[in-house]
């Protein structure tokens, strides 16, 4: 059950939320970069450190045993998650990047040749855009894009023409970093199947904010990263369907990836640790399943609904200023709480760094997805991104903020 | 110290409403583009020069005010400099920014270019203010 | 100045010893896996995530910059730890075998051909090996290996023979993590300078016990891993000479790697980001700063000199046992305080547990160097490490227990 | 419990001390190699299979008190059983280790497997116990 005490009780669970800037509350609407984290989470991390820190698989002492059952534990929580068949299919990683690099290299560079395609949309973060653009150049293989309609929602129709049989991977964003896009998955899924084609979903934004069954969207890869999502910095996922990621040879050699190493020859170790060489990060690993136990314990709907409601509230509120344009569709249903936005005659910078001296924190520029920016005719946005602790208050304040933005940057004007 | 007084003075912010020099030269004799990689704005500059003085110039951007108003007072302290003055004033620019340090005093004739030294609390802003200087700086290389 | 005091005071800055195993008190050898972490490291991880967690570089709240500027201060610190000459030049990894594995695909792909030579040792860490031998494999390429002496000591005239013109890269490492043995650095790059080949030298075991510098050692690349340094788990550190780090291409694509993106073209960053794709572990890297600081403190010749002390010790107590027998160099001045060893009659494995069951924590197994077992003829050793807690008392403690090892097995013969 | 009473019982050390049917087979009708990759020890089975029945079987191996003792046991259990019978007793020992519950009883005949039932406690050394048994496993596959 999602109320407002709720809102104040998860707060609670926040320490950063007590910190000031330059004097004033800090009001975090930075979430699409990283989140916050829980205490449950820090403590995982000094519990592990204070009382079983060791490394992993091998030992036979105590506290190696307690330790590899903690991290593999976390892999079975992410399985559960994400609702995958089987945790030997999920993989750690050091960030959602890094996961898609692991495709492109294990199955990419196996499995696209000359003349064949790859679909993404416009809206991909540069981490999955460059690593297709430079397996396309390496393989002379061309790069597909699903453009955004005039309703800045993505053009199904434009997908259903260019996901072909020329078409080996469907790679896209589960939502868009910039304007919360939400994709239609099953939509491109089923497209992707129908035309033989692998399909890939960056899960960054989504999985943090959306339930997700890898089951129910048909996907082929999901990845995403733990820090947008209550967890640590430095872990990342990569789930692969069981059969796919057998056939993959590793992208990483050394220790812990192998089952016997002789002179002559090395036999490779099986799922899923033969993508997860030398030491893992074992301590965050620990400490991202503190985080998933936590949005487990919210409910995943429940994360949604919250932010939409925020979300439909501050598009309302934003949207009676004069001169102010939020990107992407502008119905809230159609999106998570990511909302980009340019005030006329504000640069993002601008904005942004004004914004902070009233405590509050988003992000201005490209956002990694400089194609995007091409497609929409700006330098940048400024983005303000929401997460479960965030509350009605923060958007009117913020709300107030931006109003007052523009009079420090017509100070002399004014005057 | 706040934000106005660092890094959004009455001298930036003209700057920022009423850039000088902008637009492009149809018949520059260099013309080059600068990107700040960590937020894409982008610049374009033109110059003429003509017997080894900058005769004119003109810059094209949209950025932000830091980034407008750094390239509106170069465009002015350069503009009738001999290639030798010009690339004088780039270092004495650089150097300000860059300095870690104290404040530091430049020549008289570069004073106004002290209002940018605020936007050195903000580190990420120093790019802003760099980037016009590192576009011309490029494109009088090797002139 | 190292005095046993010290051990005490520092002892005291290490919360998980006061860990209890089965009601005995922790004593932990288990070091050359992966080190314990003084409440200043964790101090710094909480202090983070309770007061400035963000995401870095592109940010322009106080946050984002106080979270930029320490990551970006350890980058400076780990440069001064190991006397590099710029900060540029080093790149944060997860580990040392991620390390490794950028130099074999950005380097070795690119500069070994058929019929190059790549020159080893024969007690290599998987880590040092694997990668290798799959280079060699894809390329036609040789890997050959300096053997180890009679004396356990590598067999330097050996290396002579071996490192010829053919030699592309010599990838050593500065110390072995089964039998400590401590390899000089200095005849082997010369070696390789002569013959003009490349010179890395993996510092997993070497960074963390003994004095540093690369420009002494003078190699091309060095490669390390924070766990084993009193470091979070997940922080790794490829250091690279500046211009060849400059020609190599990036092994990661995506995020934070890239100067400009557009669906023509993709401007890779300098360096050192243009090796750090996607998020980085912003909180370890950040806590890796305070390990680097506790290590400067000490002073590493005060570290090794009590290493050194506690090894000679341990290995006096312990030849005076029958039947046992130790591995690598017997004179402690050769060997980092790693002591591998084999009771005659009891197999690692019930060694190791037989141990934890007086609370100490050693390894037994084939510590990642199957290869090095064969060579000895064993299949694997026990493996006691030590670090800077460590105590005299503990060793006395340990060859007791070692004692009481034969009695657990010899159970019914005995009664 | 203690460490003796879990892992080091009476009749494991037994078969440690003294393994049952140690050694090669020369014309053994299989023979096949185990790995246990988390330390690397080695075993070598040989097998005689005459008629359907396991008419000899012997072990080579360097392994700890628990992949000996289980590899002895094994064999002895093994020697003289049909393929049908020896194959139940495989998955029957396996499914006593493998599973996380309770302790589980034994038919009569295999009671004395139930002292390794300690090894459970020890999530590392189960491998040491399956050992033997995968690479039996192995070497009846398609027999
Ligand atoms: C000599 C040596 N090299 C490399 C490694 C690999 O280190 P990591 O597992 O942190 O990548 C180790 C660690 O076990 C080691 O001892
Ligand atoms: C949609 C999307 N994909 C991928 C990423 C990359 O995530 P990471 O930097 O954690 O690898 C992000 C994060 O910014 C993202 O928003």
């Amino acid at each position: 059950m999602k109320n407002w005490n709720d809102t104040k009780s998860i707060r609670k669970d926040f320490p950063i939320l007590e910190r000031k800037i330059d004097g004033k509350p800090l009001i975090y609407f930075d979430n699409a970069a990283t989140s916050q984290k829980p205490v449950q989470v820090i403590n995982a991390l000094t519990n592990y450190y204070e009382n079983y820190n060791s490394n992993i698989h091998r030992g036979l002492h105590t506290m190696s045993e307690e330790a590899t059952l903690a991290y593999e534990g976390t892999r079975e929580k992410i399985a559960r998650f994400i609702d995958a068949p089987s945790e030997r299919e999920v993989i750690f990683t050091r960030n959602a990047t890094e996961a898609i690099n692991i495709v492109v290299e294990s199955w990419g560079k196996h499995n696209i040749g000359a003349g064949d395609e790859i679909v993404i949309t416009s809206m991909e973060h540069h981490s999955n855009f460059v690593p297709w653009q430079k397996l396309c150049e390496d393989k002379g293989a061309r790069l597909v894009y699903i453009e955004i309609g005039a309703d800045g929602n993505l053009d199904y129709a434009m997908a259903e023409r260019l996901i072909t049989n020329k078409t080996k991977i469907v790679a896209v964003t589960q939502m868009s970093n910039v304007m919360g896009t939400v994709v239609d998955l099953k939509i491109l899924g089923k497209l992707a199947r129908l035309n033989g084609a692998k399909f890939l979903v960056d899960g960054a934004q989504g999985v943090p904010h959306l339930p997700t069954s890898v089951r129910e969207i048909d996907c082929d890869f999901l990845v995403f990263s733990m820090h947008k999502m209550l967890g640590p910095t430095g872990v990342g996922v990569l789930w692969g369907k069981e059969e796919l990621l057998d056939l993959m040879p590793p992208m990483l050699y050394g220790g812990d990836m192998i089952s016997s190493v002789t002179r002559e020859k090395t036999t490779v170790n099986e799922l899923p640790w033969k993508f997860e060489a030398g030491t893992p990060n074992i301590a965050d690993v620990i400490a991202s399943g503190a985080a998933i136990d936590y949005l487990q314990n919210l409910g995943m709907q429940n994360v949604r609904a919250h932010e939409l409601e925020l979300t439909r509230y501050a598009m309302d509120a934003m949207l009676k200023l004069p001169s102010m344009k939020i990107y992407g569709p502008q119905n809230p249903e159609l999106k998570g709480g990511v909302i980009s936005f340019n005030y006329e005659g504000i640069h993002p910078h601008d904005m942004g760094q004004i914004l902070n001296e009233s405590g509050i924190a988003i992000r201005a520029g490209h956002h990694c997805c400089q194609p995007l920016m091409k497609t929409l005719g700006v330098m940048g946005t400024a983005r303000a991104s929401f997460y479960i602790y965030n509350t009605i208050e923060e958007i009117d304040f913020f709300v107030d903020a931006l109003i007052k933005a523009e009079k420090v940057l017509n100070y002399v004007a004014c005057r | 110290m706040s934000l106005v007084d660092d890094l959004y003075r009455e001298t930036i912010l003209d700057h920022y409403h009423n850039p000088r020099n902008r637009g492009t030269i149809d018949d520059a004799t260099v013309s080059t583009e600068g990107v700040n990689p960590l937020c894409g704005d982008e610049l374009r500059l033109f110059l003429k020069i003509e017997d080894g003085v900058v005769s004119d110039i003109k810059l094209e951007s949209r950025g932000c005010s830091i980034n407008t108003a750094s390239g509106s007072m170069m465009s002015e302290l350069v503009l009738g400099k001999s290639l030798a003055d010009a690339k004088a004033v780039i270092s004495e620019f650089k150097n300000m920014m860059l300095n870690k340090g104290e404040d530091i005093t430049l020549s008289e004739d570069l004073e106004e270019l002290e209002a940018l030294q605020g936007v050195k609390k903000y580190p990420v802003r120093i790019k802003c203010a760099l980037l016009p200087w590192n576009t011309l700086d490029e494109g009088l290389k090797n002139k």
